[in-house]
């Protein structure tokens, strides 16, 4: 049974949300939570167990169907992939948790349930996938779940929301498919690790980078294509806000990272990892301003999403040039994206509250949280300290990586975006708490509509993943070693 | 912004143009590969073999999306009348004499479609398709729901498909193999009895998509409890 | 001379540019959804362009394979998109994203 | 795990915990939390105590230490002389203060955030003193940063949020100049250790001198605005609006001390002889000097007593940079000493201005007319604390700042006898009218009859503290050459006898 489950784990990690989500839908009300929180319950182990097996016995590899590449599909499961499934894993749970209070037995949020899983499953699937072709079906799979979740609550700014996602989202998969169309074409094969040796830098080769980098980069909205993201992930209902800015954007920059790392060679496509960091250090600006000008907390949250995607691109051009450097960038980078989901989702989970408890969330009359609500005013600060990359939080581990890659591989300009980008988060951030220690009473207005305390599972929920974020700076070195199975030979660590 | 639309489109045109070009004459691809391995696929044609056996991993995850997506519309027409007419205000004789015809010949021709996917251009999307078009043409002459078909079945019917594909591959891995990897002398049936039942998914979410943007929840409601 | 399976594979490059002019610059949903199902239309050509390079008479299945997953992706996408435009316009009154998009709709008679 | 290994763990660990266990009881179960507060501190104090026994009883560089791999650097924690110098100053007042707090914050709201935070603070303080290497100094540094900003802002006003706002607008940034000066010179030399007499490799000089010289102003701007160096030192007065027990332990012991104990750290045992081969530490010194004038100067322009007693912690935290800047151990020993000196000399006044502002509503010098008839026992260890230092003897302050003067002599620098001198008469200037006022004008009507009959002159659980504080002030000047007296302490890490 044990040897079973070994084997089959990166299968077993994608069949049991997709299976419980066609149940969840079949079995409707009375059914579809206990579904969703089984689904839950089995992903936990199997995800921590793949990160063992990784972690143990290096990179593992699946071929469905018994054919393996190029003629089949695999799966493959590195340390970034087992990362990242740990991740979602640890964040759906949570979510899961949350959301049993949060949405109830509403009859209108009936159908989270279901899109949940399949996102779940999805997600799942694309981090585990080695087929490019295959991963367009995972991308619009995650999407068109996320979109549909957005959609969710039917709100008339929510639905606008969700067609601009969808819109932005399709579009992002269209180029990429395109891409993926070239890249068949000029090198015979959509099999990663086969393309790993096939890929040439020549024009069919740069043209199809090109189009699905394009297309992935809208996907992540990564500045200037960021457009759709925060009217998104800041209208939907706040579970599925946590797991859109903590998961769902890093699925298609988890391509990116494939791509452009694992499979071609940055420095044969000169000049293209730049752009990509100079693009990243403008999000962080350009998202770390808007936060900064926001009125709304969860809009101020989605804003700081665009800034934090920035920092994930920066992997591009300090990796580049391969060495200690290269894979200082890679612990850095892949370190931002997990404390990020952890911190993130735990800001829109306590926002979530917020928005329960006092009806709104507009910023202005947020002074005293800590006093009306401790355990969410809480959970909201110590997932701020992350998110400024102070110590001791995932975030610090993260921009101290990404610092030390940039000095050492003689780019300090990117040290001082890092730097700036930790600053410019405080701002925004003390912009929130500050007040929340504000002594007038009167500030948390419309209180006869509060409820009273929330549900210890929602609070607890959101203090966890806060927590959790802040845990990875103190004992961060497991997952630091995690990250490095099987990294790419690029970020190795080789002086080449 | 058009001009700037405009600018994109040409970049995009001439860096799809210069690699269209750029590529080489031939390129073998996999057809070999599947040439070689089709025998033990189960199946005699190619993109048959590509689709439910090579790769059939792709077809378990795009049903995904069908299913997704129904589920997805389905949680718009949730609730709140529309403004859009419904289906058919009333069944046209012609109409509903002309469909009460065509829809046996329909499903006789999607069977017929399913079973020639084994060897030539056909399978459960097009049979699926040809049963959700006569569910469609029934529709639009003034059939609703049955009244036997509760909401339950409906769900049922729409999940099955992609249930059972997802039981064929479970049980691919309980048997000793990996993920949907069938053993040969399986393969045929196991593909079949996959096949059958995702064309009673893909009939059912093609009406079922049809009817929920078509006509707004109430109204179908209205008229299922007075005509049926 | 360009051959007649880079003609074809143009063609779809064209139809995907095409496409993606109309998405960006059309303010109407319905218009912008259209839009998309031309340039995904123009990346099947592309494929099937491709799928004719292998020596040989028949073509390469494998982009077949995936120009028929990629239809059903799309039909579903498309549908999904249309029932949330729909679902826009019964809320709203109009298909557009942007209230400002509507003078753009009247000015081009979209 | 050795006992010295887990007295280091617990030391920091105890304060933690502490906050934890406050947190969880919340507001409303005030007795428990006061409980595991006091239990929380007590543990604390013994763990200090016995990394201090370790670190006195350790072969010279070979100290105790636990730790934990994380990156290529590691967090560790390690009991040495210096590092358990501050430990203790900051464990042990720690446990007085917050006696002291319980009678302050008795009618205050919030207590659990406050507590919690505090204990927080005290922690990372800790922390800071037993760091083993400049990754784990660095960590603990800022969460100090973070967990002083809820208590800076606890009362909740304009004013406080204000004053809030002003110490992030130093602290963060400093936070930020800090981190880059570690990671790059973590980058440069490998991981940086603390170690006697410096850790640098002395080749760097010759091969890498202007990134060393850059990365020492960025260590020095960052652990500048902690330790109020002009002209980084504008938030420490804004920082004032909080409450007493914070302005006492945090803003005059543990944040401002972790600035100094910081420099002290990467001037005597990261740079080490290659300061002055660079020429950073005479700049330092001169710094310091200004600084020491500078906040004298503006603590006589003050009538609140609170910001001139802020201005006062500017001028005398300078003196510990100075003494550590300046080539001779001696000043080193002098500098170090006035970090315990010091301490439990400013502490015991803001301890003073919190029981006289809670007892009799007086906020300004102007208005002390009379007040040691009010509150005799509070005004006299105020005035003892205020002669220590100025430097009258035999109080704490005398010892430092005249070991600080034979240090000058020693490395030959004679402009910081002048320093010292115009410093002494500044200090007697500022502190004197307080204790003119206090002693020798005419009480207001109300005070004249001394203290209500009856009744002490103010909680005991403030003055009780602040008396405690002030005789440790005075018994660390009578018996600075005992044996384990702040002043032989701080001799010993210098590696230099005490000349009596």
């Amino acid at each position: 049974m044990g040897d079973w489950v070994t084997q089959q784990l990166p299968a077993l990690l994608i069949l049991v949300p997709f299976t419980a989500a066609p149940f969840a839908y079949l079995l409707g009300a009375g059914y579809d939570r206990q579904t969703a929180l089984l689904s839950a319950a089995l992903t936990q182990p199997l995800a921590a167990f793949l990160a063992l097996t990784v972690v143990q016995e290096g990179p593992v590899r699946y071929a469905i169907g018994g054919w393996g590449g190029p003629l089949g599909i695999e799966l493959a499961a590195d340390g970034f992939s087992a990362t990242m499934v740990l991740v979602t894993s640890v964040v759906g749970l949570l979510v899961t948790v949350y959301g049993l209070r949060y949405f109830g037995d509403l009859e209108r949020y009936r159908f989270f349930w279901p899109l949940w899983l399949f996102l779940w499953g999805s997600l799942n699937a694309l981090f585990l996938s080695a087929d490019i072709f295959n991963l367009y079906v995972c991308l619009e799979l995650v999407s068109m779940s996320a979109v549909a979740l957005v959609g969710l609550t039917l709100r008339r700014e929510a639905l606008v929301a969700a067609m601009r996602y969808m819109l932005a989202a399709i579009l992002g998969s269209l180029f990429y498919l395109l891409g993926v169309a070239l890249f068949y074409g000029a090198f015979g094969s959509v099999d990663m690790a086969t393309l790993r040796e096939t890929v040439r830098p020549d024009v069919a080769g740069q043209a199809g980078l090109a189009l699905m980098t394009a297309g992935l980069v809208l996907k992540t909205a990564l500045f200037p294509l960021h457009f759709w993201l925060p009217p998104a992930h800041s209208n939907a209902a706040s579970p599925v806000s946590a797991v859109l800015s903590a998961l769902v954007v890093k699925g298609s920059f988890f391509i990116l990272v494939r791509l452009w790392i694992d499979v071609a060679q940055p420095e044969a496509f000169p000049g293209a990892s730049v752009v990509l960091g100079v693009l990243g250090s403008s999000a962080i600006v350009w998202g770390s301003v808007q936060a900064l000008r926001q009125e709304r907390l969860k809009m101020l949250v989605a804003y700081s999403t665009v800034a934090q995607i920035g920092y994930l691109f920066l992997l591009f051009p300090l990796a580049s040039g391969g060495g200690q450097a290269a894979s200082d960038a890679w612990v850095g980078g892949i370190f931002h994206a997990v404390s990020h989901a952890l911190a993130k989702s735990a800001m829109f989970l306590a926002a979530g509250i917020v928005l329960a408890r006092f009806g709104h969330d507009r910023l202005e009359g947020l002074g005293g949280l800590s006093r009306r609500a401790p355990v969410t005013a809480m959970a909201f600060g110590l997932a701020g300290v992350t998110m400024m990359g102070l110590p001791p939080s995932g975030g610090f581990i993260a921009k101290w990586q990404l610092i030390k890659a940039s000095i050492g591989s003689g780019q300090w300009w990117w040290a001082v975006v890092v730097v700036a980008g930790g600053l410019l988060a405080a701002a925004y951030m003390f912009r929130v708490v500050g007040p929340f220690f504000a002594r007038e009473a009167e500030d948390l207005d419309d209180s006869d509509l509060d409820p009273g305390p929330s549900p210890v599972t929602m609070d607890g929920a959101a203090l966890a993943l806060a927590l959790g974020a802040l845990v990875l700076g103190v004992a961060g070195q497991p997952l630091i070693d995690l990250i490095m199975v099987g990294a790419p030979a690029l970020v190795a660590g080789v002086t080449p | 912004m058009r001009a700037a639309a405009l600018a994109l489109c040409a970049g995009v045109g001439v860096l799809l143009g210069r690699a269209v070009l750029s590529m080489p004459e031939t390129e073998a691809g996999v057809a070999p590969l599947i040439e070689a391995n089709l025998a033990a696929s189960g199946v005699k044609n190619p993109v048959t073999a590509v689709l439910l056996n090579f790769r059939g991993y792709d077809t378990l995850l795009e049903i995904a999306v069908l299913v997704l997506a129904t589920i997805g519309v389905l949680s718009l027409s949730a609730s709140k009348p529309g403004t859009w007419a419904p289906v058919a205000a009333q069944a046209d004789p012609v109409l509903s004499a002309l469909a009460r015809f065509l829809a046996p010949v329909m499903v006789l021709v999607s069977g017929y479609l399913l079973w020639a996917g084994e060897h030539a251009p056909g399978g459960a999307f097009q049979a699926g398709s040809v049963i959700g078009a006569a569910g469609v043409l029934l529709a639009l002459s003034g059939y609703a729901r049955p009244a036997w078909v509760s909401r339950f079945a409906l769900r049922a019917a729409i999940s099955v498909g992609f249930i059972v594909f997802l039981g064929t591959a479970a049980g691919s891995m309980l048997a000793g193999g990996t993920l949907l990897e069938y053993p040969p002398e399986l393969a045929k049936t196991l593909i079949i009895v996959v096949e059958t039942w995702l064309t009673v998914s893909i009939a059912a979410i093609l009406i079922s998509l049809f009817i929920a943007s078509a006509s707004p929840a109430e109204q179908l409601r209205r008229r299922t409890e007075s005509e049926w | 001379m360009v051959s007649q399976t880079d003609l074809y594979t143009l063609a779809g490059a064209l139809l995907f540019v095409i496409g993606l002019y109309g998405i960006i610059t059309r303010p109407h949903l319905l218009h912008k959804i259209l839009a998309l199902n031309i340039s995904s239309a123009g990346v099947f050509f592309v494929l099937v362009g491709i799928a004719r390079r292998v020596p040989g008479p028949t073509p390469d299945p494998l982009p077949h394979a995936m120009v028929l997953t990629g239809i059903v992706v799309t039909v579903s996408s498309t549908a999904f998109a249309l029932a949330l435009a729909k679902r826009i316009y019964t809320d709203t009154g109009v298909a557009v994203l942007d209230a400002s998009d509507i003078e753009a709709e009247e000015r081009t008679g979209g | 795990m050795s006992w010295e290994g887990a007295a280091l763990l617990m030391a920091v660990v105890a304060p933690f915990a502490t906050a934890v266990g406050i947190f969880a009881l919340g507001e409303a179960r005030e007795r428990a939390r006061s409980a595991v507060n006091l239990i929380g501190a007590a543990v604390t104090v013994v763990a200090v105590l016995a990394c201090a026994t370790a670190a006195w009883s350790a072969e010279p560089g070979r100290h105790a230490a636990v730790g934990i791999d994380l990156l290529d650097i590691g967090f560790g924690l390690k009991a040495d002389m210096l590092g358990a110098l501050f430990a203790v100053v900051a464990g042990v007042l720690w446990l007085i203060t917050t006696v002291y707090a319980t009678g302050y914050m008795s009618h205050a709201s919030d207590r659990a955030r406050f507590f919690g935070f505090f204990s927080i603070c005290v922690g990372s303080a800790i922390g800071i003193a037993l760091s083993k290497n400049l990754l784990t100094f660095f960590v603990f540094y800022e969460t100090l940063t973070l967990a002083t900003y809820p208590l800076v802002v606890h009362s909740g006003t304009p004013a406080a949020l204000r004053g809030g706002r002003t110490y992030l607008m130093y602290a963060l940034p400093a936070g930020g100049a800090l981190a880059a000066g570690v990671v790059w010179l973590n980058l440069l030399a490998g991981p940086v250790e603390f170690a006697a007499g410096g850790s640098l490799d002395p080749a760097l000089a010759a091969s890498h001198p202007t990134a060393l010289v850059v990365i020492f102003a960025l260590l020095m701007l960052g652990l500048g605005v902690k330790a109020a160096l002009f002209p980084v030192h504008g938030w420490l007065p804004a920082a004032m609006v909080a409450p007493a027990p914070v302005s006492s332990l945090l803003h005059a012991v543990a944040v401002v001390k972790a600035g100094v104990f910081g420099i002290a750290r990467v001037v005597l045992e990261v740079y080490g002889p290659l300061g002055p081969e660079l020429g950073v530490t005479q700049l330092l010194a001169a710094l310091a000097g200004f600084t020491i004038i500078f906040g004298s100067v503006r603590a006589l322009a003050q009538d609140d007593l609170k910001k001139r007693l802020a201005f006062s912690t500017v001028a005398q935290l300078s003196y510990i940079t100075l003494g550590v800047a300046l080539a001779s151990p001696i000043a080193i020993a002098g500098g170090l000493a006035h970090l315990a000196h010091h301490a439990a000399m400013k502490i015991t006044m803001f301890f003073t201005a919190g029981a006289v502002a809670e007892e009799v509503k007086a906020y300004r010098v102007s208005e002390f007319d009379g007040l040691g008839r009010r509150m005799p026992l509070t005004m006299a260890a105020f005035s003892l604390a205020a002669l220590g230092i100025v430097g009258v003897p035999p109080v704490a302050g005398f010892a430092s700042k005249w070991l600080l003067g034979v240090g000058a002599v020693d490395a030959g620098t004679w402009w910081v006898i002048a320093v010292l001198g115009v410093s002494s008469v500044l200090n007697a200037a500022y502190f004197f009218p307080i204790i003119h006022r206090a002693w020798f004008r005419e009480p207001k009507a109300e005070w004249a009859g001394g203290p209500p009959t009856g009744q002490p002159e103010g909680d005991l659980r403030m003055v009780v503290p602040l008396v405690v504080t002030s005789l440790l002030g005075l018994a660390m000047g009578l018996m600075a050459g005992a044996d384990l007296s702040p002043a032989s302490w701080a001799s010993a890490v210098a590696g230099w006898g005490l000349p009596w």
